[in-house]
């Protein structure tokens, strides 16, 4: 009792807090200066989707609808037909952001690796329906970071 | 099959099964799962999948389900170890050649194997050879192939000998090398075709105006009934985003039993194509798309004032395929406002039958008929599942007779086939008529005496009548086409004689999915009433305001060329349709979008006579509303009482309070005869079975099928050689002051000098009537 | 049950004398973690009267559910608990797992307990901070924020998403650790265990802190199972009972812990009882790390999810989340979706009628401290 | 096989129709299609050893069947032949039997001595070779049938001066 007394009269508890302070004042900060500092992003980050091609350049999706199927936020709507040489294609290929839930499903259910989630998550719209993904640009999101997909499936690939 | 039955015991539970029947069908019913791919209920049993392989006890080795026969006592595991090692087993071996790419094959999602091998199938592939692959064969523009697929199950092929009864497929070579196939390279060309995409347990077989568009999952399946002819099949619709993607048989094995015709099952490609989106007014000779509101009040002020002066002069023409509420309230509003005008029997042209046009017994008797007299019918392709039973009746030992115009060729074999020119049918029932008072001991009635005196029967007449007369059951069927002929009352009234003379039933196959339930609803002119006309009263008297509903004038006629003179020379004409077409835009005052069968609720009565109701599969295309709404509304928009529907069932019940009971067809008191002996030659106007209704002349598949051909004149032999013609080569045809140009076929069924010219989308509305003179031209 | 504590109303509070007043506390107050407002009768500084109000944030899961199938429902359920979604993961799949009967292999077994150990201590550590801000002390929330994101990491890491791992599905996990990941996970735990010393001399040991704290809303022993309070908030006033220990799940009967209790029952005794618990989250983990296999399959195979019929029966699986005792009840009828998901979160009675009736008598001023104190996430109330 | 197009009709002779109204007599009336085998026999010993998809179908009008279900025999059975055969049919056994007697060192040498790989025919018309399955004569394998006369225990050597006598 006395002594929580004496250390409440000599603020001895306040100087230990202060002390505390003073310490993090001269230590290395830890904030990171978004968005010119960006923290790694793990492999299996579930961001924004793509569809990839082979390196041929033919796009993988076969339209066999499994992710419209699994997709438990109902986000994809896919429409397809026989192309011209005879195979199984989309010709509506459809991601509405807005509804999706990014809980990568549609990933795991392809069976050609054809839709993938990315890393991204830094985007935005500007406009109503924007949030809709379609066709050309989840092959131009796929075109443009394949690198860094075949590179995430290739890490992850032991574990799946 | 016995009615005596044994008992066995299956996976410790005790179950009945009938003695002589097989393994599986017991467990069937009794609910127990056995993994089956060859195996159909409806056909023979293979036992060539061996998928079915169960345990018996004191059996050294598993037995197939489907080819062991019960015995009493019989102990079997279905589930136990070596019956489960035995399925796993065959389901490694039919995986070893059919490709893992179910997602890319459109079976997926509704495979039975894919079913089956997450039950019975390992999860790896121990097979790492090299797959077998088969080429794509082509079959025609409705069914798409991927024989690579192909389990060798031999539905198909069964299917064709034993049901279609054209086997048009077949597993040839042997081993590895087997293939399913037409050998040649030949495109199935069976009314039936479609029904192995149903049975094929694969993605060998699959649909090919369907192909790749859905997935079995995304769709949500809609009951009704097919409305392309009297049978009334059962339809499932496969509905995906408010639009038909496909239909499937739907069970009812009093009606169509687990098939359906190509037709039924590939013309919902045509629903939504040239669709007539709103309602429309000719202003100034120009079309304005204008509102629902405005439509109605017109066409409502217009009848009104119309009708007051001119009742007589008005006329409301219907489609036989039209639902019983649309022709219930259609009458109702012509009555209501004084007019008798009314009449649904587009393709006929005598109007002198008193009795409802149906079968006068259940389609399924059809196949336990020991006799059957088919007049002016060619049924396998016009009623393609009435066909199914009438062959069942020939392959059970029944005696299938035909007396028509062409010789058409059926799927089983007939006991007697007498083709004579179209005038001369009517003699050949007389000298039928003849034979059976003779071999009854009974006499013919005066009239028939009086028109045919001192007929001499022919040989074929004499083999029909005995073969009548002889059996216990017997039926005389009068098809599509003699409800077409000229001397239709005469037929029926013959027909009749006939039947009463060998004991038989009279039965009239009609046009339309639903004749029958018009005619109940009274949807023809009243027989008291003198001033009432019927359809070809108000051709040949002309009307001056014209309902049209529902119908194609162009090719829903028996005289197109008539029908649209009148049409053309009417004052105003209300056009309830579906589509657009040109001839529509010269003729009508007024269009209403209205919409097919899949869009609204209704019900069919077919031949047989059952009310078979449906409800609307998706939504109404564009701005088109469902007709018996939009007679409603002009119901009240005259004022007029009894009008305030809240819904179709309860029009429907006025309609049940309105019908009658059907009554056997009795004779319709024609005795003149209309269609004489001619110097010129014959047309026989069948009804070509992919022309028979708007929405099937729209359907793209079928009308590229052979079944369609159209353009095509078809000559008897001796008629081509008179005229110098070939087959292949064209000849010009000519009826009243149109001339078309056809293509010629030689064909030995034809009788001589009679030429086939079927009303299809490109004869249809050049030439007139289906029966008729023409001529020809090289 | 013989209800020993008193239900009777509060006395009639008569508006108009002028004496009392009415205030909103909520729902948008910081100190209260959630949607949900507090109709607070005052006399002065005193509360007198208490009514809470919730359903700003209906969202009907538990209605959602019997309209999605099995593997449909997986990734909706992490949602109802924002603070620590596998709680809800685990508890669905162990429900699901046990009416299909599926069993778990003992990988993931490991897997999903590591999961949860590390979402308690993320809940824990935002909790922490919360309840520092409420008592005056927000600089503590950046440190523990900061921290929690470092789980955050160690998450994305594994599951591949920061808040709604969805990684505890039906069968198994959805992927097993990367590599490297015991490394930089017991690198974690490291600067977690510094801060928590730190935290315990600015905060634990904090004058303004013990004033404010020691007292307040004393849960009496007898209210406890009367109004079925769980978790901290039980062991602080001096039930020994968890979930892990009484009926153990996943792995935890190989683990070495101990069932932390206090008997103050304040504020300051349902902190000192979670500090330490963190305490133990930590050395679990280090325990986990450590025992844990490092291959074999990590799922199970089920039947195609598209099509997944569960035969028909009802469980209830339940687990102890941060607040307490969380709990599934499933029922299901051989169709492709369930019946009925009822979901037992502590919150509904915590922050109802616990504090319903521990807020009479407080001062305004301390009902965001009271109301952290009972760690309550308002939001799970409405499922 | 023949295109949709070409659906060219050919009449069995009097001769060939005489002979298998022989087999048909056999069978009972309304199971004229037994005679199958044997009429496919009869018209490929007819026209060269060999048959049409034209010879198929006028069997099946012949005998009443679906020309399917005579294009499956013809095409089920390894003695009927569906391409142009030599003079000299060759038809060795590589069944396992013959395989372990050495049928393989005899298709090879077969295969040399006349250029040409199973299934195939020498340009002049001559020779065909062809794989058959077992001919049942595994107690003398390797076993080689010629036409309608089988030889046991072939060697290379032994075969070579069997052929060179049925020059």
């Amino acid at each position: 009792m006395i002594k929580q007394y004496l250390g409440s009269l000599f603020l001895i508890e306040l100087l230990k807090g202060l002390k505390l302070t003073g310490k993090y004042f001269f230590a290395k900060k830890f904030t990171i200066m978004y968005p010119e500092e960006k923290t790694p992003i793990s492999n299996r980050f579930r961001g924004r989707h793509a569809l990839r091609r082979y390196p041929n350049g033919e796009e993988r999706c076969i339209a066999c609808k499994l992710c419209e199927a699994v997709c438990p936020a109902l986000a994809i709507t896919i429409e397809a037909e026989p192309r011209d040489d005879g195979t199984r294609r989309t010709t509506k290929y459809e991601i509405d952001l807005f509804k999706c839930i990014f809980c990568g499903f549609c990933e795991e259910s392809c069976p050609v690796d054809s839709i993938v989630e990315t890393n991204i998550f830094e985007y935005h719209y500007e406009q109503r329906g924007e949030q809709i993904m379609d066709k050309t640009k989840l092959l131009q999101f796929g075109d443009d970071y394949e690198a860094q997909l075949a590179q995430d499936r290739t890490l992850d690939a032991q574990y799946r | 099959m016995s009615d005596e039955m044994v008992t066995i015991q299956v996976d410790g539970k005790s179950i009945q099964a009938a003695k002589g029947s097989m393994l599986i069908e017991a467990t069937d019913n009794a609910g127990i799962k056995i993994p089956r791919f060859c195996y159909h209920e409806k056909l023979s049993v293979a036992a060539n999948c061996r998928m079915c392989l169960v345990e018996v006890d004191k059996v050294p080795k598993p037995l197939p389900a489907c080819a062991t026969p019960v015995m009493d006592g019989m102990v079997v595991h279905t589930k136990s170890p070596r019956a489960i090692t035995a399925q796993k087993g065959t389901m490694e071996f039919l995986l070893i050649n059919h490709p893992l790419d179910c997602p890319i094959c459109d079976q997926g999602g509704e495979c039975e194997l894919q079913d089956v091998s997450l039950g019975y199938g390992g999860f790896d592939s121990r097979y790492v050879e090299t797959k077998r692959v088969v080429k794509q064969k082509d079959l025609g523009s409705l069914v798409a192939t991927d024989m690579t697929r192909c389990i060798h199950c031999t539905r198909c092929v069964r299917f064709g000998d034993e049901i279609a009864g054209s086997r048009e497929l077949g597993a040839t070579s042997r081993g590895e090398h087997t293939e399913i196939g037409t050998y040649i390279q030949k495109h199935l060309d069976s009314e039936l075709s479609g029904n192995v995409i149903d049975i094929c347990p694969v993605g060998a077989l699959t649909s090919k105006p369907f192909r790749y568009n859905a997935r079995a999952w995304e769709m949500s399946q809609k009951e009704t009934i097919a409305s392309h002819d009297c049978v009334g099949s059962n339809l499932s619709l496969h509905v995906r985003r408010n639009e038909v993607l496909r239909a499937v048989p739907k069970n009812n094995d009093a009606v169509n039993e687990c098939w359906i015709s190509d037709r039924d099952r590939f013309s919902y490609e045509g629903l939504t194509q040239s669709r007539l989106q709103e309602p429309m007014i000719k202003q100034d000779d120009k079309w304005v798309a204008v509102s629902w509101d405005e439509a109605l009040e017109f066409v409502a002020s217009e009848l009104l004032s119309r009708t007051k002066n001119d009742a007589a002069a008005t006329g409301m023409l219907m489609s036989p395929s039209s639902t019983i509420e649309e022709g219930f309230l259609l009458q109702k509003l012509a009555r209501a406002l004084g007019v008798e005008n009314v009449d649904y029997r587009l393709r006929q042209s005598d109007f002198s039958e008193t009795q409802t046009p149906w079968l006068g017994q259940s389609i399924a008797d059809l196949s336990v008929n020991n006799a059957t007299l088919l007049i002016e019918s060619n049924v396998r392709v016009d009623q393609p599942m009435l066909c199914h039973r009438v062959r069942q009746s020939a392959l059970g030992g029944g005696e299938v007779m035909s007396l028509s115009s062409v010789g058409y060729q059926m799927n089983f074999s007939m006991h007697e086939s007498c083709v004579v020119a179209p005038q001369r049918i009517t003699e050949e029932l007389a000298g039928i008529a003849k034979v059976l008072s003779n071999l009854s001991e009974g006499s013919v009635c005066d009239e028939l005496v009086s028109l045919y005196p001192g007929i001499e029967p022919s040989p074929s007449a004499i083999k029909i009548a005995k073969s009548l007369f002889d059996g216990a059951t017997s039926a005389v069927l009068l098809g599509s086409m003699a409800t077409s002929h000229p001397d239709y009352g005469l037929i029926q009234s013959l027909s009749v004689e006939i039947a009463r003379l060998a004991g038989a039933n009279v039965g009239v196959i009609s046009h339309g999915a639903n004749s029958v339930g018009l005619n109940l609803m009274n949807m023809l002119p009243k027989k008291e009433l003198a001033s009432a006309k019927s359809f070809g009263d108000m051709q040949s008297e002309g009307m001056k305001n014209v309902v049209v509903y529902n119908f194609e004038p162009v090719y829903d006629t028996y005289d197109a060329q008539t029908c649209l003179a009148m049409l053309r020379s009417a004052e105003f004409v209300v056009e309830f349709a579906m589509f657009e077409n040109d001839a529509q835009k010269d003729y009508a005052n007024v269009l209403l979008p209205i919409t097919p069968n899949t869009e609204t609720s209704g019900t069919f009565v077919n031949c047989e006579g059952v009310w078979q109701s449906f409800t609307g599969a998706v939504k109404p295309f564009a701005n088109s509303r469902p007709g018996w709404k939009v007679l409603r509304v002009l119901g009240n928009l005259h004022n007029l009482e009894g009008f305030d529907y809240m819904d179709s069932s309860e029009v429907l019940a006025e309609c049940k309070a309105h019908a009658s009971e059907l009554a056997g067809i009795s004779a319709s008191g024609q005795w003149q005869r209309q269609l004489d002996s001619s110097a010129g030659v014959a047309r026989i106007g069948s009804v070509s079975p992919y022309a028979v209704d708007s929405v099937v002349r729209r359907a793209a598949a079928l009308q590229k099928t052979s079944l369609a051909e159209n353009g095509v004149v078809r000559l008897s032999p001796e008629l081509a050689s008179s005229l110098g013609v070939q087959s292949g080569q064209r000849v010009n045809i000519s009826q009243g002051d149109e001339t078309i140009e056809l293509s010629v076929v030689t064909d030995h069924s034809v009788a001589q000098d009679s030429a086939v010219v079927p009303s299809d989308v490109v004869v249809s509305g050049v030439l007139g009537s289906l029966y008729g003179e023409i001529a020809l031209q090289k | 049950m013989n209800l020993t504590h008193d239900f009777s109303p509060t006395p009639e509070v008569d508006l108009a004398s002028g004496k009392y007043v009415k205030i909103w506390h909520g729902p948008q107050h910081p100190g209260i973690t959630g949607n949900m407002s507090l109709e607070l009768t005052l006399c002065g500084d005193e509360i007198v009267n208490c009514k809470t109000h919730v359903g700003y944030l209906h969202r009907g899961f538990e209605k959602l559910m019997e309209r999605r199938t099995y593997i449909q429902n997986f990734p909706l359920v992490c949602r109802i608990a924002v603070p620590e979604p596998t709680f809800n993961e685990y508890l669905y799949s162990a429900g699901i797992e046990d009416l299909a009967g599926i069993e778990v292999p003992e990988l993931a077994k490991w897997l999903r307990c590591l999961n949860l150990e590390l979402m308690r201590l993320g809940s824990f550590l935002m909790w922490l901070g919360g309840a520092s801000g409420a008592f005056g002390m927000s600089t503590v929330y950046q440190w523990t924020v900061t921290h929690r994101d470092y789980i955050l990491d160690l998450f994305e890491e594994m599951t591949g998403a920061r808040i709604y791992h969805m990684y505890i599905s039906p069968g198994g996990v959805r992927a097993p650790l990367p590599d490297g990941f015991k490394d930089r996970c017991l690198m974690v735990m490291k600067k977690v265990e510094k801060l928590l010393y730190e935290v315990e001399t600015t905060v634990l040991n904090n004058a303004v802190f013990k004033k404010r704290a020691i007292g307040l809303g004393v849960i009496s022993s007898d209210m406890v199972d009367a109004y079925g309070v769980t978790g901290p908030n039980q062991r602080a006033a001096g039930y020994a009972r968890d979930t892990r220990k009484d009926s153990p799940y996943l792995v935890y009967e190989q683990l070495d812990f101990d069932v932390i209790t206090a008997t103050g029952s304040d504020a300051f005794d349902r902190t000192i009882v979670r500090y330490q618990e963190m305490h133990q989250c930590v050395s679990l983990i280090r325990q986990m790390l450590d025992r844990m296999p490092t291959d074999g399959a990590f799922h199970t195979p089920t039947p195609n999810v598209l099509h997944w019929k569960i035969p028909a029966g009802e469980t209830y699986v339940k687990a102890e989340c941060t607040r307490g005792e969380y709990g599934y009840y499933i029922e299901t009828d051989g169709s492709e979706y369930v019946r009925r998901v009822h979901i037992r979160g502590p919150s509904y009675t915590h922050a109802i009628a616990v504090m319903e009736k521990l807020v009479i008598g407080a001062n305004i001023a301390d009902v965001a401290g009271l109301m952290v104190s009972l760690h309550t996430y308002p939001p799970e109330i409405e499922r | 096989m023949d295109s949709v197009n070409s659906h060219e009709k050919i009449e069995l002779s009097p001769s060939v129709c005489e002979e298998i109204d022989q087999w048909v007599a056999k069978y009972p009336v309304d199971q004229k299609q037994s005679a199958v085998m044997s009429a496919l026999r009869i018209v490929q010993d007819d026209h060269d050893g060999w048959l049409t998809t034209p010879h198929m179908d006028a069997i099946a009008d012949y005998l009443e069947m679906p020309a399917i279900a005579v294009y499956e025999v013809a095409s089920f059975y390894s003695m009927y032949e569906l391409k142009p055969v030599g003079k000299v049919k060759v038809c060795i056994c590589t069944n396992i039997s013959c395989m372990l007697n050495g049928s393989d060192q005899l298709v090879r040498h077969l295969e040399e001595k006349y250029s040409i790989k199973l299934g195939e025919m020498t340009e002049d018309g001559q020779y065909s070779l062809k794989e058959v399955e077992c001919l049942g004569a595994c107690g003398g394998a390797p076993v080689v049938q010629i036409d309608r006369q089988y030889y046991e225990n072939i060697t290379p050597e032994i075969i070579d001066s069997i052929l060179d006598k049925l020059d």
